[in-house]
């Protein structure tokens, strides 16, 4: 039997395709701990471990945890989540949550770039995601950076240090790394081409910010937000200041917003008297899916 | 004795090949393009000098080919891959009337006449999907040297489908299907299908026509000779050095320039 | 009994999906010879029909087929029905077409025609010119001249002439398909817990693979069985769906869609049901059909109409739905349908009605991202 | 080898009907800037499709969308248009003269060339190609002017033979008659003034000049060495043409031109010094990069001797030696409208046809194809036409893509490598046939 007294701490795990990222919450909406891992191979392992790292670094146990929302990519690869929200729909609570005034969010991610416009109350109004193609993502960055035989902590402090950088014409992110080799071959220095880069980079966001209909204020979301010269360079192309989450969440902002968005549910839950489900994690739809039906008669072609 | 040189500075591998006056291989070298194109050349070519046992100042004539051609500084003369890769194609098997190269950067496929003359040809377009970087993607994803990427694929038994085109992003989705616990050499089988149909959709543009050569780096690959062979339905001229393709083409045509007398005109200052 | 029902039912959509998932032309359809390929949107298939010919609309090749021949034919930049339509011509999935139609909807379907005829002569590939400017007094006898030509045309092939009685006999088949479309799209309208829009669509679309009165027999029975079937309402927003009006978006696009959202109307497929009334079954057929093209006809991006406001339909669309939002799809690189998608966005946001903008290609895959944008879809209209 | 045949200079000669052409140009520019307060009606209208003469008739000022989104691009202002309609929301995949335009709307119609658009009183959208109707849309949203679509419809069929006095011609004619008398209701009431069919009359009169002159002119350049080139100058002279399609003043310019032309071939002299290689172009220039093409090519000695574009260009009449009988105006009009679409410009079942009878016509070695990323009326089928025009009439063909406009899709390191090779294959080929 749970009561309005019981203490509550939420569970929020941003199952990303990079990074996988999780905050805990309590009640009071204070962030208890927080962990970040890559999600590499396993996101479902990813996530356990993320979880397990939160735990402990909060010294309580998994039976202690009231409520698991996940989010990201790998949002249903969790078995003990309780529920799972969209990345966007996190996003915009947990931005809108610091600041009420923001309408509209980017999120630069490993593999790709969201441009989210919210209303007053947090909704999601209109969105836009980059195309699947490396160019004009964080992967991007990664590549090059990797290229320099930098790591992507240091991109940011690198690219600061640009005199002049140089422009990146390549569409593409494969043939943008033979134009890095071009450069360097020509004596440009890596902070130039680091910094050019991410001016590409900035500027595909924006166009993207701006097809969302871009309004004032904007804020930055996401492991881009480590980046500090991709934040200048995204405050330079829109000429205006981009908020960014306080006290470290940029990357954890989605994860964030799922522990929000959870806390809301169990207080709903509470309010009307009604007990927190078990974790819903195998529970499925179970609609015929006319798509995977193989038809006895069907011949392929091709 | 006459020497000439064909050197193909690619976009990820540069290939040097030395032929003495019977156009014999006397001398080759593969070097990775790492930093700087003009200095790959240099030490490619410099290599495969070394190889043939030879000095660079016994090079009569050095033709300069591939993405980094212009770069060659110590070049005499600048021909296309398409053009090297057809004439050496044919030089080791003459009744070759279609090329496939597949290399690091870009995928090519030519059609040749019944004089070895090109007749037509197509490259992919400005994106890197289907092409050797795909590999190169999947190699770096299984920790898997390049050459041994066939020889796994190759064991598959169940292939996957792959649906990234993105060379970029061809990594995560393998870790992907990885993670679903898919077999390596299933995701792999399911990574040359994809190459092979986009480059066999590039030879049907130039329309395929018996004997067809496959060159370039990864004509090494057996898992890609096998399924090309199958997505065209014919089978395909491997040569041993098919990777070297190219710079045996510049070569052959080195050696027409050397024969009808050109000769190198910077000797000395590359000799310096 | 309801399980014997659900048991019928879903006996009969697993046929309308064998159908129309196969690129073959219906091995039952002994003669290939009498299948009358014809590229979107809408066809004057009563004179097809009339002529004792099959109608079959070439709705591309979905996202089973491999396209190894047609990306060496066709520009980069040209979306997929388009390709796997040329696709299926040159793998064979098309041999012995006895015709082939397409209509200036747009320039890549112009150029389908002449791929055709440079490829497949013996297709007797042709361009039915229906027209763009429905608004000119002269557009009905225009278009009266057009179909009288096709009926020469098909004519000649069955070498003999089609009677007036025979094309009012298939007016009369296909107004009562038309009409039982209706009742299909009712019921997904007033209680679309009963019927979801797969199944609506695999209905419709076995159609195009059938004898008309086959498929009005099949609708009725479905009808029937529909009205039996026990549903457990729930709790989805009721969206419409538009931007399937040629190339066919893939089924898991449109289950993915109704995991979290009730598709309260659409125009899938609407050329099936372009004609949106009646076709009077009086008088000269031939004109009636012409007529009613150019007075009692649907909507899309690739029909010009002063009298009807892309955003105009498209709330009309909304308000008869009752629907609270809308998704409003485009199939990559369909200039009309992105011209169209921008042009509907920018006036929902005007009208403050909530949307979805989504991108697809028959071809597609993977579903991942598109669900993620449909759930935070829906997210946004649950959650306060 | 072509890498050491000894490059052509490749700067332009001027031409002194240049000049002309020039002063025409600008001062066409200055009437549209000030038609509004001189309370002159603007007419927005395509060049595919032939309504230009009627809005003649009626004193229209004529803009041409499609040569203002051409011109950001040659003057190198398409990039910040393009960003402006994509920030408005337009899919980087749709036409993009489209985008060109709709940024122009975005600017205030403050054109690059110091040139501020008019709102149009009537814009006319043809259905050669079903995206300037689309476009118009955006017009009608935009500017609230009502489009008029003219349906030209065209060949139906390979074998289609629409012989005047069979019905389906006749069919067709109708339609397109019907139409223009809607156009001339429209024009009426528009303008305020009741149609004159002399005045159309007199129109016809000057566009058949026109047209006569263009086809000697085009003819001319089947000399070798070909006088100018038909993808730098040519588009020179195809601008004019259209921007004083029946008038006097263009009769004037044609008949300069032709004179020069004439000289020029009477002198011998070549647009490019060593004429090495003749080429056929089809598809749309590069407007971005045009010069650069050009160049490319000519430091091999190839010229491009002629171009579909140059049909399209020119409303199809060129291509069929149509002429306009000013004694019956408006049927005629009606009934040369319909030919030119039939036998010029809906080309779907012929277009491989019409581009080897040109191989022939002007001796040329090959066909370079320029596919248009976001034009789907050039680009659709042209993979498709140049594989049978390498197949069943074994001609050597070039294959590039990239854009109108859009600067994004020409990498020059990509196209400098497929025209090298393509000139390594004419070399190649020529040595095969022991000719040159
Ligand atoms: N310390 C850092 N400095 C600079 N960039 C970083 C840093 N950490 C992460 N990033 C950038 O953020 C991206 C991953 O951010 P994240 O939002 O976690 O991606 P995802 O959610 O897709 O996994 C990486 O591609 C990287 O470019
Ligand atoms: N030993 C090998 N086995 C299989 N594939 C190889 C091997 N070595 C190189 N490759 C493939 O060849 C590609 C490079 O081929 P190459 O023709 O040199 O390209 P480029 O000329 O563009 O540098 C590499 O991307 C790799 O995929
Ligand atoms: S262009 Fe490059 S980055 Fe983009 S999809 Fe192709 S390979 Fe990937
Ligand atoms: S999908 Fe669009 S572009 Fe393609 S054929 Fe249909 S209407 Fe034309
Ligand atoms: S699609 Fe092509 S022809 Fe049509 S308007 Fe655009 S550029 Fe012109």
């Amino acid at each position: 039997m749970t009561t309005q007294t019981q203490r509550l701490l939420i569970a929020g795990i941003d199952i990303g395709s990079t990074y996988t990222k999780t905050v805990l919450l309590d009640q009071t909406r204070t962030v208890r701990a927080t962990a970040i891992r890559r999600s590499g191979y396993k996101p479902a392992v990813a996530a356990a471990a993320v979880f397990d790292d939160v735990l402990a670094a909060a010294g309580i146990g998994k039976d202690e945890v009231t409520y698991v929302a996940t989010t990201g990519y790998g949002r249903y690869m969790v078995p003990f989540r309780h529920t799972q929200i969209t990345e966007l729909t996190c996003h915009a609570v947990a931005t809108s949550y610091h600041f009420p005034s923001v309408r509209t969010i980017l999120d630069i991610g490993g593999q790709d770039i969201k441009a989210i416009r919210i209303d007053e109350r947090g909704r999601v109004r209109a969105f836009r995601l980059n195309d699947k193609c490396a160019a004009g993502t964080g992967a991007f960055l990664e590549k090059t950076s990797r290229y320099l035989g930098l790591t992507t902590a240091d991109i940011g402090p690198y690219a600061l240090r640009a005199t002049q950088p140089v422009e990146i014409s390549s569409v593409c992110a494969v043939f943008a790394e033979s134009e890095v080799i071009n450069h360097l071959a020509g004596g440009v220095t890596p902070e130039n081409i680091m910094q050019g880069a991410i001016v590409a980079l900035g500027g595909r966001a924006v166009q993207l910010m701006k097809r969302v209909g871009l309004e004032a204020d904007c804020a930055l979301a996401g492991g881009m937000t480590n980046n500090a010269a991709m934040v200048a360079a995204l405050e330079g192309r829109l000429g205006a200041p981009l908020k960014l989450p306080p006290d470290g969440l940029g990357q954890l902002n989605g994860a964030f917003g799922a522990a929000l968005l959870g806390l809301r549910r169990v207080e709903r839950l509470l309010a009307e008297g009604r007990a927190i489900p078990a974790p819903s994690g195998e529970a499925s739809a179970t609609v015929r899916r006319w798509s995977s039906y193989i038809a006895p008669t069907a011949t392929v072609a091709g | 004795m006459l020497y000439v040189a064909g050197v193909d500075v690619g976009s990820t591998q540069a290939k040097a090949v030395v032929l003495d006056e019977a156009a014999n291989a006397v001398g080759q070298a593969l070097l990775d393009v790492e930093m700087n194109m003009s200095t790959a050349a240099q030490d490619v070519f410099a290599c495969a000098v070394a190889d043939a046992r030879l000095d660079e100042s016994d090079i009569a004539y050095t033709v300069a080919t591939g993405y980094g051609r212009y770069r060659v500084t110590f070049g005499d003369m600048q021909v296309t891959e398409i053009s090297c890769h057809a004439r050496g194609a044919t030089f080791e098997f003459p009744n070759t009337r279609t090329v496939l190269d597949i290399g690091g950067q870009d995928t090519k496929a030519i059609r040749i006449g019944g004089s070895g003359e090109v007749v037509d040809f197509a490259m992919n377009d400005k994106c890197a999907a289907g092409t050797g970087r795909f590999l190169g993607a999947a190699s770096f994803a299984l920790e898997t040297p390049l050459s041994e990427l066939g020889p796994l694929a190759l064991k598959a038994t169940a292939p996957v489908k792959i649906t990234t085109t993105c060379t970029v992003f061809a990594e995560s989705e393998i870790i992907g299907h990885l993670a679903k616990g898919h077999r390596p050499e299933d995701v792999l089988a399911g990574m040359h299908h994809s190459i092979a149909t986009r480059c066999a959709s590039l030879v049907r543009r130039v329309g395929l026509a018996p004997e067809v050569t496959f060159t370039g780096g990864v004509s090494r690959n057996a898992a890609m000779v096998k399924l090309l062979q199958e997505v065209l339905d014919t089978p395909l001229n491997i040569s041993a050095r098919g990777h070297f393709m190219g710079a045996i083409g510049a070569a052959l045509y080195a050696l027409d320039r050397a024969r009808s007398g050109e000769r190198r005109v910077n000797r000395e200052e590359v000799a310096r | 009994m309801p399980i014997e029902t659900e048991t019928s039912l879903s006996d009969i959509l697993a046929r309308c999906h064998a159908l129309t998932h196969t690129d073959q032309i219906p091995p039952d359809e002994a003669a290939a010879e009498s299948a009358i390929g014809y590229f979107p949107v809408y066809f004057p298939e009563e004179i097809v029909h009339a002529a004792g010919l099959r109608p079959h609309a070439l709705l591309g090749g979905g996202n089973r087929i491999e396209v190894r021949y047609a990306d060496a034919r066709i520009g980069s930049f040209v979306c997929s029905i388009c390709r796997s339509t040329t696709e299926l011509g040159l793998n064979g999935s098309l041999k012995g077409l006895g015709g082939f139609f397409a209509q200036p909807i747009c320039d890549a379907a112009k150029h389908m025609a002449g791929i055709w005829g440079r490829n497949f002569p013996e297709q007797n590939p042709q361009l039915l010119a229906l027209p763009q400017n429905v608004n000119s007094p002269a557009a009905a006898r225009y278009v009266y001249d057009e179909y009288q030509r096709l009926r020469a045309v098909l004519a000649e092939k069955i070498g003999r002439n089609i009677s007036d009685e025979a094309i009012r006999a298939s007016v009369r088949v296909y107004n009562e398909n038309r009409r039982l479309q209706r009742a299909l799209y009712a019921i997904k309208r007033d209680d679309p817990a009963r019927l979801s829009t797969v199944e609506t669509y695999l209905l419709v679309r076995a159609g195009t693979r059938m004898r008309r009165e086959q498929h009005n027999a099949l609708l009725r029975d479905a009808l029937r069985l529909l009205a039996e079937r026990r549903v457990r309402p729930l709790d989805k927003p009721r969206v419409v769906f538009v931007g399937g009006f040629c190339e066919q978006p893939p089924l898991e696009m449109i289950e993915t869609i109704e995991d979290v959202c009730f598709i309260v109307d659409d125009d899938l497929l609407i050329g099936q049901r372009w004609l949106t009334e009646d076709v009077p079954e009086e008088g000269d057929p031939v004109w009636a059909l012409a007529e009613s093209y150019v007075e009692r006809s649907a909507s899309s991006p690739v029909q010009y109409d002063a009298r009807k406001p892309k955003e105009d339909v498209l709330l009309r669309m909304l308000s008869a739905a009752r629907a609270e939002a809308a998704i409003i799809a485009a199939a990559k690189f369909c200039e009309p349908g992105l011209d169209d998608q921008l042009a509907l966005s920018h006036h929902l946001d005007a009208e403050k009605v909530p949307y979805l903008v989504l991108e697809f290609e028959e071809k597609m895959t993977s579903f991942e991202q598109m669900a993620m944008q449909v759930e935070t879809f829906a997210e946004s209209l649950l959650f306060d | 080898m072509a890498s050491t045949a000894s490059p052509a200079p490749t700067a332009a000669r001027s031409l002194d009907a240049r000049t002309a052409g020039q002063r025409l140009v600008n001062q066409w520019l200055a009437n549209i800037h000030t038609a509004r307060e001189r309370g002159q009606p603007v007419a927005y209208i395509f060049v595919m499709g032939n309504a230009i003469e009627i809005l003649r008739a009626f004193g229209f000022e004529l803009v041409f969308p499609e040569i203002n989104s051409l011109q950001t691009g040659v003057r190198k202002a398409a990039p910040d248009f393009l960003a402006k309609a994509e920030d408005f929301g337009f899919s980087p995949d749709v036409c993009s003269y489209v985008k060109a335009d709709v940024g122009l709307m975005l600017s205030d119609l403050q054109h690059p060339s110091g040139t501020r658009m008019p709102k149009p009183d009537l814009a006319i959208a043809s259905s050669m190609c079903n995206v300037y109707i689309k476009w118009a849309e955006i017009w009608e949203r935009h500017f609230g002017t009502p489009a008029f679509v003219l349906d030209i419809p065209g060949k139906r069929f390979a074998a289609w033979q629409p012989i005047p006095g069979t019905p389906q011609y006749e069919a067709d004619k109708r339609w397109v008659q019907g139409q223009l008398a809607d156009l001339v209701a429209r024009c009426e009431q528009i303008t305020g003034t009741k149609f004159d069919p002399d005045r159309l009359a007199e129109v016809e009169a000057s566009v058949n000049e026109m047209i006569r002159l263009w086809v000697e002119i085009l003819q001319l350049n089947q000399r070798r060495p070909a006088p100018y080139n038909s993808m730098l100058d040519g588009l020179t002279y195809i601008g004019v043409l259209n921007a004083w399609r029946g008038t006097p003043e263009g009769v004037e310019y044609m008949r300069l031109l032709r004179d020069e032309v004439a000289g020029k071939v009477a002198r011998g002299e070549g647009r490019v010094a060593n004429e090495r290689f003749r080429l056929i172009f089809s598809g749309t220039p590069c407007y971005v990069n045009l010069r650069r093409m050009v160049e490319l090519f000519e430091t091999y000695g190839g010229v491009f001797a002629a171009s579909d574009y140059l049909t399209y260009a020119a409303g199809g009449l060129d291509s069929s030696g149509l002429f306009y009988d000013p004694s019956r105006p408006l049927e005629s009009l009606a009934e040369v409208t319909t030919r030119a679409s039939q036998l010029g410009l809906s080309n779907h079942f012929f277009s491989h046809h019409t581009l080897a009878q040109q191989v022939k016509d002007y001796a040329a070695d090959g066909i370079v194809y320029h596919g248009i990323k976001s034009c789907r009326t050039v680009a659709t089928s042209m993979a498709d036409n140049r594989e049978y025009v390498t197949k069943r009439y074994g001609l050597p063909t070039l294959y590039i893509e990239s854009d109108l406009i859009d600067p994004r899709y020409w990498s020059d390191a990509q196209i400098k490598n497929r025209v090298d090779a393509f000139f390594e294959v004419l070399e190649q080929r020529r040595l095969v046939e022991g000719g040159a």
